[in-house]
C-alpha cells in the first residue's frame, strides 16, 4: 500500500488542522467580515437569497465594542444585561461543577467555555414555549430559561433530588416543565426529532416552535441529513442549529468536511435558508434566532443556522486537549470571548462597568457556592442518598411487567 | 362484521382509530396517496387529510425520528416501515431514543408510537423481502413487540398498540395479509373470506397485547409459534394427528409465560417455531425461560423449529422456510425424546 | 388537530406531484438550457465553479438530433453505434423479461426503460477497471461491459447456472469478473461503500476509481449523508451519481425534496463539484461522466452527478403506475426518448438509417429469444433445476461452522 | 514477553498486523492523531502514516461502509466504534451488508472487516456508555462476534480476527482495558501488570477465535462467562468456595458448544453470566442449546444472572451490575435446585 502524505495524486487525502500540540495556532480560514457585511433578509425571502452568505459570517458586535449593521437587535440595556448575567452565570457554575468532578463530586461533566453565548441569546430570542433539542453543552438554555439551579446540580451529582432518578449522566438534562427536551448521549438522534415535534405544533395549529443544536462533528451522523430533509420537505417551523467550535473531541472540524465549505452551506441542496454567525456575538446570535423564529411561525419553514465559535475547555473532564491541539489555541482565537464582548460592549454604552462587573462575578460565584452547599444537601453519587434502589425498575414501560417485576424481587428491592 | 383480509382489517382498525382521536397520524414510504405497497393504508389520505397521512421520504431513521417528535408532543403516530428487512437504518433511533425516552426522563417525556411493518417469508422476496428480525426487537426493554397472525387480531391488536402509552413494534407476517397459508406452497392459496379469524367487526375494539391465546388445547406437548407459524403449526399438529396444545404468542415483549408455563407444565414438551434464524432467536429466549419455570416438568428437551443460520435465500424459499415436514419431525422428536 | 390543505400557515406542508392519474401531466419544473449553457470546467476547477450550474443542465443533443456545446465529447461513429445498440438491446433485453415475469418464469422484474443512456453512457466512459456499485436500474452497465446475456437470464430466473446460486432476486445482479459489484436490496449502503472502494484504490496506488448510482428517492436515506461526507473528507476517487427519474415507487421526487432544490446542488454543502446532465441525452452523461472520471484519477477527487430522467415503466412488476401518476406522463416528459434521441443524432450524421434501425431491433429481439432459450435450458425458478439445496449453507462464513453444519443435516442434504 | 494493560496489547496486536500485511489499515472517531479515547491506538498514525491510521467524521454507518468498501477492494481494515452503544447508527450496514456480501454473491466479492468497539459497563459511563449489545449481533448469520477478557487474548484474538477471512465484531470489555475486575467496586482497582494473562508477547501470535476456554477446571457445576463476567464469576467461585468449572467463551458467534457441552454434561449444573438485559440476552441462546444437547444430564434449571431488562442506569450502576452477591446466589441455587 502507497503510504503518501496528504494532497499527492495516489494515496486519498487526510485532512489535517493547522496547527497540533507545539505548532503555532493559525485561525486564517475564519473569514471575519465585518459587521453589515451580511444583510438582512426578508422573513419571506426566498431561501436562495441566503445562500450568497452561506460562507459569509452575521455580526452586530464589532471588536470595538460598537454594535452595528442590519442586524443588529437593538435591545433594551436590561436585555442586553440580563444576557451579559446568563453567559456569566453560565461560565461560574461551570467552572464550579468542572472543579467538582475533579474532586470526585460527579462521575462527569462537560463546560461550554468560550460558547456560553450560543445558547443564552438563542434561548433569550426563542419564546418559552418553544421546545428545544439541545446538546450537552447548552446548559445555557437552562439559565436562561430560568432553571432553579439547585435541580440542576442535584442531577448532577445523581442525588435523591436529581429529577432523573440518577439514570442520566450528568449534564443530560431533561426539564419538560421548561420545555427543554432530553438530552441524548448519542450524537445528533434529537436533531430529526425536533422536526417531528415542530410539525406535530403545526398539525395542532399551535405557535410553538422547535429548535435543536449539535456540534461541527455531529453534522457527520445520518441523522443530520434525515433532520434536514424532513425540515426542507415538509416546511417545519424549526430552528436546526449547528454549534461549530471547531472541534470534536480531538478531531477538528474538517474531518467532518468543514474545510471544504461551510456547515451553512449544507442547507443549501435541501433549499433552506442558511445564516452563518459570530457565535462569540451574543447580538448576532439573538438576532439569527429571532429572524429564524419569526420565519418559522410565519410559516416559512425551517432555518439553518451556524454558529461559529471556539471550544475553550476540554471536551469533558475525560479528556486533555493539550494532545491534540496547541495548548494556548484558544487565545488566538479570532472572535474573542463572548463575555467580554457583550461587558465591552455594555461599557461601551455607559451602562455598566468593571467595578459592577467584579460584584457580579462574586455575587454568581457565592449563588452557585451556596447552592451546591444546598444540593449536596439532598445527597451525593458517592455517599447517597440517591433515588430508592427500587426505582431503577420504573419507567421502562408505564406498568412494570412481570419480568421486570420478577428482576426487582431478584435484586431484593 | 365482515369478511376482510389482513390488510382490510388493519386499515380498517387505523380508520377508527383516527376517527376518534384527532391526535393519530400515519406515515411511511409510499403509504400517502398510493395507501403503502401492500394497501394498508388505501384511501385514507383522501378520508383523513395530507396532514395526517402523508408519504415519507426514504430515510427510515427519519420517519422513526419523526414520529418519536411528534409523540413527544401529544400526537400518536404510526409510521410504516415498508418491509421490516428495511428497519435497520432506524434501528438506532429504536434502541437508543424511543425505548428509553421514558425511562430516561423519569417519565417526563413519552413516545407512544406504533411502528408497522411487514416481516416474514413465503413470497419469493429474496434475502431483503423476507427477515423476521423480531428477536432484535425482544432484546430491547422499553419497547413492546407484538404479532398477529389473522386479521381479528390485527385490528384489535393495532388499535390496542396505538392506545397504548408504551412504544410498540408492531409485525405483520406478509404471507398471512392475503389469507392463511399453512405453509404448503403447493396448495391452492387460501382467503381470510373462508376462514372464522377474517371475520372481523368494522367498528373499534381490542385484542390485548399482553395475552397469548390458546388456539388449539392439547395435552401431548405444547407447540409455541407465532405469526405464519401459528397456521404451519395447526396444520402440522392435524396431518400428524397428535393431541398438541398451540398457543400463539401474539405478545413478544412482554410475552405472556403464565399461559406459556401452564401449557408446558401440564404437558411436560414442548417445541418452538419461528421463520427466524435459530442462533439467538427469539426461541432461544422462551427456552430459556421455560427450563427455568417449568424444568421439573419437562419430559423432553425443547425442540426448536427454525430458519437456518443464513441469508433468507430466493430460489430455495422452501428449503429455508420452516414447513410442515420439519415441524412434525420436531413434534415426533419430543415426544419420543 | 388542524388538517390543514398545503401552503397554509398552520398546518405542515405536505408536497404534492404536479399531476395525479387523471390529470394533465406538467412538467413546467423542468428547466431545459440549450445544449451549450453550462460551460465545460477545467478539470482541476475549483468546486464552487460548478455549484453556479447546479440547477442547470448539462446537454449536448439538441431536440434537432444536432450535437452542440462545450460538453460535445465528440464520439466517433462507431463509438455512438456502440452506445445506440447497447441502449436498444437494454431496452429489449427488459421488454422480454418483463413479459417473461408476467408469465411466471421468474419471481421479479425491473425495467429501465427510458433512462438506459444514464447506464450505458456511463459505463463507456469508464474503464473496464472501474468498479461499479449500481443500483438495480443499471443493467446498461452490464450490456456494456459485455456480460454474457445468458448468464444474466439464467441468474434472472435463479437456475442452476445463476452464478448467485439462487440466493438474490432477479435483478440484483453481481459479476466480478467485470467490475460490477452486488446489487443490494438495501436502498443506498453501496454509495458509501463505494467511497470506501476507491479510497482503497488510492492508498494501493491504483489508477481504478469507483462510480455509484443511486435513485432521486434514495437519497434521502443517511448513508446518502456519508457516502458525501466521506468522499469531500479524503477526496475519493469516486464518482456519485443520482439517477432522478421523478418517481421512487409511488412518491414522487419532492417527497425527497427535490422541489426545494436539485439534488445535484447537494453537492455543494459538501464542497463536492456538481454535474447536473441531461439524462436521456447519452453524449452528455458521456461527457459528464468522463469528466468526473478523469478528475477523479488526477487526484482531485469526487464529483457529484444528477442525470435528469424519467422511469418510463412502473417501478418493478409489482406496481401499478396509473394508480399514481398519470398513465401518459412519459409522452409529456419534455427530454424525450435516449434511444430515439440517439437515432436521431445518427441518422443526422448520415451513419444511420430508419431501416438499419429497425433491422438492428429485429436481431437484437432474436438474440434475446435464443439467449432466453439457452437460459431455460438451465432450469427455471418453478421447475428446476436450481443450484444444489445444499449450497444454502455455503458461503455465510468461508468455512461452514458446526451449527450450520448441523442445520444442513437436518434439512437431510 | 512484557507485561500489558488491554489497551497497550490491542495496540500492539494492530502495530504487528500492520508491519507484516500492508493491506491492514485502521480507523474511527478521534482514532488517528489522538490515537483513540481509550488510546488504543496511541502512536500508529505517526508510525504507519495516514493512510493507514486516520480520524474518521462521526458517523458509525459511514465508517462501517467505508471499511465494507475498502476490505472489497483487497484491504484489510480494521474499524473502531468509540462505544458499543454508537454501533447502531452502523447497524444496517453490518446486519444487511458487512454479514451478507460472501453469501449473496456466491463468495466473489468478501469483506474481512473488523470491527473493534469497547462494550460493558462498571465505569459509571451511565446508558450510553456501558452497553452489552452482543446478543444482538449473535442473531446474524455471517459475522463472527468475539470478546477476550485479558490483555493476551485480546492481541492473540484481536490478530486472528483481522486475519480472518470472515467479518468479526470484536468486543472489548472496557472495564478491563487496565485491569481485571471481580465485580466488587469498593476494592482498590488492581492492575494487569499483577495477572499471568498480563503477560504478552511483544511479537505476532494468535489466539483462536473459535474456542472457548476452562479457566477454572471443577466438577459441582458449569459457569458460563465472557468478557468483564469471567473475573467475576472466579472470583466468586474462590469467595462460594464451590468446585466449579469457569469457561471463558471466548467467542460467541460461532460459540464452542463442544467445550460447553462436555462441561455441562460432566456437571450437569450451570449458571450463565452476562451484563446485557436477561430477555433474548446471549445467555438464552446458550441454554436453548444446553438443554438441546445436555437435557438428560442436566439437574437443575441452568440460571442467568444478567444485566435487568432496564436501561443502564448511572447512579445505581451497582444494583444494575450482575455482581458477586447475585453470582453467589445463582451458585446456591442450581447447587440445590
Ligand atoms: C452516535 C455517537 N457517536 C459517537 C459519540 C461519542 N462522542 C461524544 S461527543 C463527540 C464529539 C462531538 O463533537 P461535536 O459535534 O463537534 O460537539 P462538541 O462536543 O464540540 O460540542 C463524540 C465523538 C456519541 N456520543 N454518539
Ligand atoms: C432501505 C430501504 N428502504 C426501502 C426500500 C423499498 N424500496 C425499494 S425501491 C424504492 C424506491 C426507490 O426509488 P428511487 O431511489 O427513486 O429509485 P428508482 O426506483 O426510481 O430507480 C423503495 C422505497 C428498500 N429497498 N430499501
Ligand atoms: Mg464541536
Ligand atoms: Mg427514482
Amino acid at each position: 500500500m502507497k503510504r503518501n502524505k496528504n494532497n499527492n495524486n495516489t494515496g486519498f487525502f487526510v485532512p489535517e488542522p493547522a496547527a497540533r500540540p507545539g505548532e503555532k495556532p493559525d485561525f486564517s480560514r475564519i473569514d471575519i467580515s465585518s459587521p453589515g457585511a451580511v444583510p438582512m433578509y426578508k422573513i419571506d425571502c426566498a431561501a436562495k437569497q441566503t445562500h450568497e452568505f452561506a460562507d459569509g459570517l452575521i455580526r452586530v458586535l464589532g471588536f470595538d465594542g460598537v454594535a452595528g449593521g442590519d442586524w443588529d437587535p437593538k435591545l433594551d440595556a436590561s436585555e442586553l444585561l440580563e444576557m451579559l448575567r446568563l453567559i456569566s452565570l453560565t461560565r461560574t457554575y461551570d467552572e464550579r461543577m468542572f472543579k467538582l468532578q475533579r474532586q470526585g463530586k460527579m462521575s462527569f461533566y462537560m463546560k461550554s467555555l468560550g460558547e456560553e453565548a450560543v445558547a443564552v441569546a438563542a434561548a433569550k430570542a426563542l419564546d418559552d414555549e418553544d421546545m428545544v433539542f439541545p446538546s450537552y453543552r447548552q446548559q445555557g438554555i437552562l439559565f436562561s430559561r430560568g432553571r432553579d439551579m439547585v435541580d440542576m446540580m442535584c442531577h448532577c451529582i445523581s442525588n435523591s433530588r436529581d429529577n432523573l432518578k440518577g439514570r442520566q449522566l450528568p449534564v443530560h438534562y431533561s426539564w419538560a416543565e421548561g420545555n427543554f427536551f432530553s438530552i441524548s448521549g448519542n450524537l445528533c438522534t434529537q436533531f430529526p426529532q425536533a422536526v417531528g415535534w415542530a410539525m406535530a405544533s403545526a398539525a395542532k395549529g399551535e405557535t410553538a416552535i422547535a429548535a435543536s443544536w449539535i456540534g461541527d462533528g455531529t453534522t457527520a451522523e445520518g441523522d443530520f441529513h434525515a433532520a434536514l430533509t424532513l425540515a426542507s420537505v415538509y416546511r417545519a417551523p424549526v430552528i436546526l442549529n449547528v454549534v461549530n467550535n471547531q472541534w470534536a473531541i480531538s478531531t477538528y472540524a474538517g474531518i467532518a468536511g468543514g474545510d471544504q465549505a461551510s456547515f451553512a452551506s449544507r442547507g443549501i441542496g435541501y433549499g433552506l435558508p442558511t445564516l452563518r454567525v459570530d457565535g462569540n456575538d451574543a447580538l448576532a446570535v439573538y438576532a439569527a434566532t429571532k429572524w429564524a423564529a419569526k420565519r418559522a411561525r410565519s410559516g416559512h419553514g425551517a432555518t439553518l443556522i451556524e454558529t461559529v465559535t471556539y471550544r475553550g475547555e476540554s471536551h469533558s473532564t475525560s479528556d486533555d486537549p493539550g494532545k491534540y491541539r496547541p495548548k494556548d489555541e484558544v487565545k488566538s482565537w479570532p472572535l474573542g470571548d463572548p463575555l467580554e464582548r457583550l461587558k465591552d460592549h455594555l461599557i461601551g454604552l455607559g451602562t455598566w462597568d468593571d467595578k459592577r462587573h467584579e460584584k457580579m462575578l462574586t455575587e454568581q460565584a457565592e449563588l452557585v457556592r451556596l447552592a451546591y452547599k444546598e444540593a449536596e444537601s439532598f445527597g451525593t453519587l458517592r455517599e447517597g442518598p440517591l433515588s430508592p434502589t427500587a426505582s431503577i425498575f420504573d419507567d421502562v414501560y408505564v406498568e412494570q411487567p412481570w419480568h421486570i417485576r420478577r428482576q426487582r424481587q431478584d435484586l431484593g428491592v | 362484521m365482515a369478511r376482510m383480509t389482513m390488510i382490510k382489517a388493519i386499515n380498517s382498525a387505523l380508520d377508527n382509530l383516527m376517527q376518534r382521536d384527532e391526535t393519530v397520524c400515519s406515515f411511511g414510504e409510499d403509504a400517502g396517496y398510493f395507501g403503502g405497497v401492500f394497501g394498508c393504508t388505501e384511501g385514507l389520505q383522501a378520508k383523513h387529510g395530507l396532514n395526517r397521512v402523508f408519504d415519507a421520504p426514504i430515510n427510515e431513521a427519519a420517519i422513526i425520528a419523526m414520529a418519536i417528535g411528534m409523540a413527544s408532543n401529544g400526537l400518536r403516530p404510526v409510521a410504516e416501515i415498508q418491509f421490516s428487512d428495511y428497519i435497520f437504518p432506524g434501528f438506532d433511533q429504536i434502541v437508543s431514543e424511543l425505548s428509553r425516552i421514558r425511562y430516561r426522563t423519569a417519565g417526563s417525556f413519552t413516545t407512544p408510537v406504533t411502528i408497522r411493518t411487514p416481516c416474514g417469508g413465503g413470497i419469493y422476496g429474496g434475502q431483503t423481502h423476507s427477515m423476521s428480525p423480531e428477536a432484535f426487537f425482544t432484546h430491547i426493554p422499553g419497547i413492546r413487540v407484538v404479532m398477529p397472525s389473522n386479521p381479528y387480531d390485527a385490528k384489535g391488536m393495532l388499535i390496542a398498540s396505538v392506545e397504548c402509552d408504551d412504544p410498540v413494534i408492531f409485525f405483520e407476517p406478509k404471507r398471512l395479509y392475503n389469507g392463511p397459508f399453512d405453509g404448503d406452497p403447493h396448495k391452492p392459496a387460501l382467503a381470510w373470506s373462508s376462514h372464522e379469524k377474517g371475520e372481523v367487526p368494522t367498528d373499534h375494539y381490542t385484542v390485548s397485547i399482553d395475552k397469548a391465546e390458546i388456539v388449539r388445547a392439547g395435552s401431548e406437548l405444547t407447540i409455541l409459534a407465532y405469526g405464519t407459524m401459528v397456521h404451519v403449526a395447526q396444520e402440522s399438529v392435524r396431518v400428524a394427528g397428535v393431541d398438541a396444545e398451540v398457543i400463539d404468542l401474539r405478545t413478544l415483549l412482554p410475552y405472556d409465560m403464565q399461559t406459556i408455563a401452564k401449557s408446558v407444565n401440564k404437558t411436560g414438551r414442548c417445541v418452538v417455531l419461528h421463520e427466524a434464524p435459530r442462533t439467538s432467536g427469539f426461541g432461544a429466549e422462551l427456552i430459556a425461560q421455560i427450563q427455568e419455570d417449568c424444568f421439573y416438568a419437562l419430559e423432553a428437551p425443547v425442540v426448536r423449529v427454525t430458519g437456518w443460520d443464513t441469508p433468507y435465500p430466493h430460489a430455495h424459499e422452501w428449503a429455508y422456510f420452516p414447513g410442515q415436514e420439519r415441524v412434525i419431525r420436531a413434534i415426533k422428536q419430543v415426544l419420543e425424546g
